[in-house]
């Protein structure tokens, strides 16, 4: 038993940081944030020059095959600098498509454009608002060619390949479909949100060349497995993004005065950061083993998922609300950063199912792990 | 006890009703106008047959109404599709005409008032300083004696309006060599005064709501004082008292109503998220609590149309409206999922816009007028007169007060 | 519009606070607490000898006619006092039940008694642990005799009266049943409890001679009808606790020193503080609206008793269990009262059905209501 | 990172399994024993086998176990179902077992620990006082210097286990005239002593777990003084920093295991509860708390087992894990309904026994070993290294620092 991540690990950590410290300043932040460009290109080369896209990817396929302990880590780091990137969506998402469910040839066709950073991949379900209910899907293909609506999808008007779930046209339910957005029959509207340092876009589907990823009428079961995954990728960058909240309250409270004092030596203050401090040490505590579980490929993976997503979700919110709090008016200005956490927080907290949902799964899982 | 009108109070609401269906502008009347335009537009008509400000006295523009009738009044006026009026009105109306009324000579009074409840003039306030956030009193904008005038210089901040008043009330430090409280004193001032610099602040939801003003040795003559000199501070709980009682009613945004109508719209498990005991569960609760503080504020009318003093248990409305509004938000985004992240004004605001606005205002409400965290400390020590905090600024010259800097 | 107590109502207050500040003090809660007493007899008597169990039975069948205005008054009373007497169960359920369905004879026959206080009533439902199923009770009447086993009936081993949901032997479903308890087919066994300063018995009936309450079948819309009056009259006694509650913090945090300062000022324990009194202001507005809808018998009601009822529970919860911890220590002690209101509050949170349940039926009653 | 067991790890658990399994006591062992007896007898054995205090080392009674082997041998413990030692043994062997490894002297320590670690002596701890909860170092206990002895005076509190204990570990005020934590000096004593006068403490829950401790002219050699004269404070951060790493451990009660059950077993609306959304929701919440504050304390371990101290951090396990508890225990009596205000201890544990007694107990774990907001201002102040109040009692002699009597 060894809970802590070794030393290479621990080196990787340090690089990303400093990397980021370095590139991804709040000004690469806030200029995607604030002006036209879709995500910090300039840094995502850098990024996929470093190898981050390509860190779990077989060496086979053009990736440095390291294990999800490497990847976590440096999700932690691209949350912490909330940083303005397709990396999630491409990485967590699509990347993870392909491994788990895509044949040789898609493999072969795209891990090693996915690796490089050539291609930036995502995945849409979402049709509209709430649950998407893998049962009656608007989005249907036939003959090999998808049509229809996606909401909302992440990196929409970005991405080079984009994993579907769309109602098979045999009436086998739902597949998993990879569809080449170089297709005409392919457009992303990019839309407007609230968090503006990310991409996301309606994309629309008319008769898009598709290729099925995995077996006809598995979609939902594919989709599920790799939610599960992505939710401890994401359990990460959320993780990252609540430190640095409770980094910068923590910083604040120390320099700002107010009836003589620090702020941060009255107990209204710190006792918020110590509850900052608490949830995001459990939250982390439950990302490790959600890290330790995806890694293992172990059974409790679903449970382990869930959990880590549920404790990041609390987390980040609670961290980026309450650095807000704390930073009183000057907080809630544009010129602060603080607004970056608080809109990342609920862009992430609602792009691989609400804290409610995992909460439901969570429960399911539970059965007959004890605690 | 009874929630529900007396014959007096039925009677006045007949009135007012029948006053506002046959006055509500009509198309004719607004169009071409700024929101600003259409506001004074609107005052000026209430005014002219005295709705405006209709708690204040006669002789000011008002009608002498009790505090219930105000509330009927409200009432009434909320069912229409009227002017927005208290955004540009509210502050003046609800801060700066009580001040005067209660600090300014009986000349000025009448100089002032009327324009002020007609919305002719238009005034803000000019508390805040970045220094003295929840330390208002911290503030350090120097005015300086010279002949008749006084001489200022210094920032304030979170300025409502500022670009568009007329006048400004405000507070300055008159002398750094005493305690911090006692070297303040009240003034009102034109804006249109030379050395006024006015700058917007982007706030994090986007919109300007709020300007930093910037005085470069502004005139204000002497006679535009409230109080004593060094009175400041004591003149200036007058206004913020006022701001509390206003601030607490309410700012729109997600609320019961909005999330339950957004629970029967949207799935969850292929079923309407209503139907979902989670969901119930949490709305149930929310209604608890703006249900208790609707009738709160009954209960406080209550006391205030006795005649006791709007008090500091006013403090409850923000404290705990601002930190549901902020829950109720967060969760109706989470129920709209995925899409939820999505945010544009110009689609159906009630998927797009209404709760994604909301939770992006509502982290000014968690502060502006007090922070939660100021508010709590009001309920200890002034309702359950809990002894205050050690002080470190007492009695020492506010010159003396460590800054950090 | 008027929202507050007349004077009449407010010298009503003033004597019953002074009456059980006199007669109730904390050795009488403690001596019921501690000993084999089953209510505090003494107390009792001079309770019924004010009138209070008569207050809102009409004159015509003994009581003084009185509005619910009063009578939550005098349940707040009760709450802060948390008086060992029988009150609740007798004035707030069986008395009720009784001017709402009950017959021109029963009426003349038991609410006499009840308003003289020589005739204690309760109402029985509850068949075992979690919720009760009227549909599929297991106590039944078999020619005007009934059968079965009630558990945890409050004042179970002190009422002359119980009206019982029972199955009826038509078929026609739940009733509301009378029954005499000096009937022999009635044993009462007292058990033990979270809150011994109140009785509580599983109550076992074998043919015991019952009459009919109200309508045949009816008995489901009757209990909930009752329940919703209760609850507002329980929602009064909760806030009253409640507020006895905050009173003994406050009262303590300005005593008790630490670190060379009383420990009420300490933002920790004001800011606490300062939760019990938002907790409890807004339980009381809704127990103010409660008691208007109540006493009005107003469309609202079943929304008011509900919002009146959450709102207590959760107050008298909070303010219970953080007036211990406020008091450290010594709040832990069998010697100090605070035990009294955190037993009490759990009592009362599931004598007419948890928190779940009001939420419940608040979100059924909202529509089509709005704030 | 792994959490599964390394070969050695894997084979030291089959060690510990085996001896577990042939050595598990039999009713004949145990017939006729009180619980103290029987955790004497239990602890007695596995000391024999080198099985006590495995952490310890070999001289002392131990077998310079590591931090991992440590919990492996507590998992296996907890799989069976033996005698409990450690409500008897825990304190003396958590906390005054440290405090003398690191303070007593060679031949005290070859003297003492060795029947600690057997369960031969029992030990206690007398820190809190009556006036000292939150804050410790206020207490007034007094020990005056008699020639070789000192002679004590004062009262104790919360002393668990005074009435079954052989000695106790003691802080005193040894000079009233010097600031509060510079007249502290730290003993230990015999509890038979003369003038000790016992008296138990009863508890909300009915227990009396703790005690009162009188001392009247108590006298205690200076040779059982740990560390120099007034430096008492520094050797109790010692027993302390020990006290919070066990107390966080957690104490049973509701949790989520047997929340589910209930959950399964009783029925809202006609279902079982565990289908209901609500009740799922919080169960979810609550088991992110549960999960991460195992996994914390594995993370801990895997400081531990590098070298490193206990630290601070170890404050969040009390803290979270009691408020949970509270909050689970009311809401598992909340789905019992009605019935769930029967207690009975004779009756079904799981309908009527475990949920109110973790209700009534747990509001104590929300205090002892330092309240939710002692905990909150350690994990702000020694974690996050936000700076103290301003102190009211520093600077001066303890016998002038303000009581408010």
């Amino acid at each position: 038993m060894n809970f802590e991540f070794d030393d290479d690990q621990h080196l990787i950590r340090d690089q990303a940081r400093s990397f980021l410290g370095e590139h991804c300043s709040s000004s690469v932040v806030r200029e995607v944030l604030e002006g036209d460009a879709l995500y910090a290109e300039q840094l995502w080369n850098k990024v996929c020059e470093m190898g981050w896209t390509a860190t779990v990817i077989p060496e086979e396929y053009g990736g440095l095959g390291l294990s999800y302990l490497e990847l976590v880590v440096i999700a932690e780091e691209m949350g912490r600098a909330c940083a303005p990137l397709p990396f999630g969506s491409s990485v967590y998402l699509a990347t993870e498509a392909i491994m788990a469910a895509g044949s040789e040839s898609q493999k072969k066709k795209w891990l090693p454009l996915l690796a490089e950073g050539k291609a930036i991949g995502t995945l849409a379900y979402a049709e509209g608002p709430g649950e998407t209910d893998a049962a009656s899907l608007s989005t249907t293909v036939s003959k090999d060619t998808l049509t229809g609506k996606k909401c909302a999808v992440a990196n929409g008007n970005i991405a080079s390949l984009i994993c579907v779930l769309a109602a098979s046209d045999s009436g086998e339910g739902a597949s998993l479909y990879l569809v080449d957005t170089s297709d005409s029959g392919v457009t992303a509207e990019t839309i407007r949100t609230l968090d503006p340092s990310l991409n996301y876009a309606d994309v629309h589907f008319a008769d898009a060349s598709c290729e099925l990823l995995g077996e006809i009428g598995q979609g939902r079961d594919l989709l599920n497995a790799l939610l599960d995954r992505a939710a401890v990728l994401y359990a990460w960058e959320q993780l990252g993004g609540a430190e640095t909240c409770l980094e910068m309250a923590k910083n604040y409270a120390v320099q700002r005065y107010a009836f003589g004092r620090p702020i941060g030596s009255f107990q209204a203050i710190k006792h918020k950061l110590a509850e900052m401090y608490v949830k995001n040490t459990l939250a982390r505590s439950n990302a490790y083993f959600g890290a330790w579980a995806l890694n293992s490929d172990a059974e409790e993976l679903p449970l382990a998922a869930a959990t880590a997503r549920v404790g990041s979700c609390q987390a980040y919110y609670y961290a980026s609300k309450e650095n807000i709090q704390t930073h009183g008016g000057m907080g809630y200005t544009w010129e602060f950063d603080c607004q970056f956490f608080y809109r990342r927080s609920k862009a992430l907290a609602v792009l691989i199912g609400s804290e409610r949902q995992w909460q439901e799964k969570l429960i399911s899982a539970s059965d007959p792990v004890a605690v | 006890m009874d929630f529900e009108d007396s014959k007096a109070e039925a009677a006045f609401r007949l009135e007012a009703r029948t006053w506002l269906e046959n006055n509500i502008p009509d198309d004719n009347d607004l169009s071409g106008l700024s929101n600003l335009q259409r506001a004074k537009f609107w005052q000026a008509k209430k005014a002219a047959a005295r709705w405006a400000c209709i708690r204040w006295p006669e002789a000011y523009g008002g009608r002498d109404a009790t505090a219930i009738e105000h509330v009927i009044w409200q009432q009434e006026e909320a069912k229409l599709d009227l002017p927005n009026t208290s955004s540009f009105f509210g502050i003046g109306q609800g801060m700066a005409g009580p001040t005067l009324m209660a600090w300014a000579n009986e000349e000025d009074k009448a100089r002032f008032l009327p324009d002020l409840a007609s919305g002719e003039t238009v005034w803000c306030q000019l508390f805040s300083e970045p220094a003295g956030g929840s330390d208002l009193a911290a503030l350090r904008t120097k005015a300086v004696k010279d002949g008749d005038d006084w001489i200022v210089n210094g920032q304030k901040i979170w300025t409502s309006g500022a670009h568009y008043s007329d006048w400004g009330i405000l507070v300055l430090r008159t002398d750094p060599t005493v305690a911090k409280h006692k070297g303040l004193t009240y003034f009102y001032v034109d804006m249109k005064s030379e050395g006024i610099d006015i700058k917007p602040i982007k706030q994090i939801s986007g919109a300007s709501d709020f300007n930093e003003v910037y005085f470069t040795n502004v005139r204000i003559p002497d006679s535009q004082r409230l109080g004593d000199v060094g009175q400041g501070w004591h003149v200036a709980l007058t206004t913020l008292m006022n701001e509390r009682a206003s601030i607490g009613a309410g700012s729109g945004g997600a609320d019961f109503k909005s999330l339950k109508r957004l629970a029967q719209q949207v799935n969850i498990d292929g079923k309407p998220a209503i139907e979902d005991s989670a969901v119930r569960a949490k709305l149930a609760s929310w209604y608890v609590e703006e249900a208790g503080l609707k009738y709160t504020s009954y209960r406080t009318l209550s006391a205030l149309s006795k005649g006791e003093l709007p008090g500091p248990e006013n403090s409850i409305g923000k404290l705990v409206g601002a930190r549901k509004t902020q829950d109720m938000s967060s969760f109706a985004i989470d129920l709209l999922e995925q899409q939820g992240v999505q945010w544009d004004a110009e689609l159906d605001a009630e998927y797009n816009g209404l709760f994604q606005l909301s939770y992006m205002g509502i982290p000014g409400l968690r502060i502006a007028g007090g922070t939660d965290e100021i508010m709590a400390n009001i309920i200890a020590e002034r309702v359950l007169e809990l002894p205050q905090e050690p002080r470190m600024d007492k009695g020492i010259p506010f010159s003396e007060v460590p800054t950090g800097s």
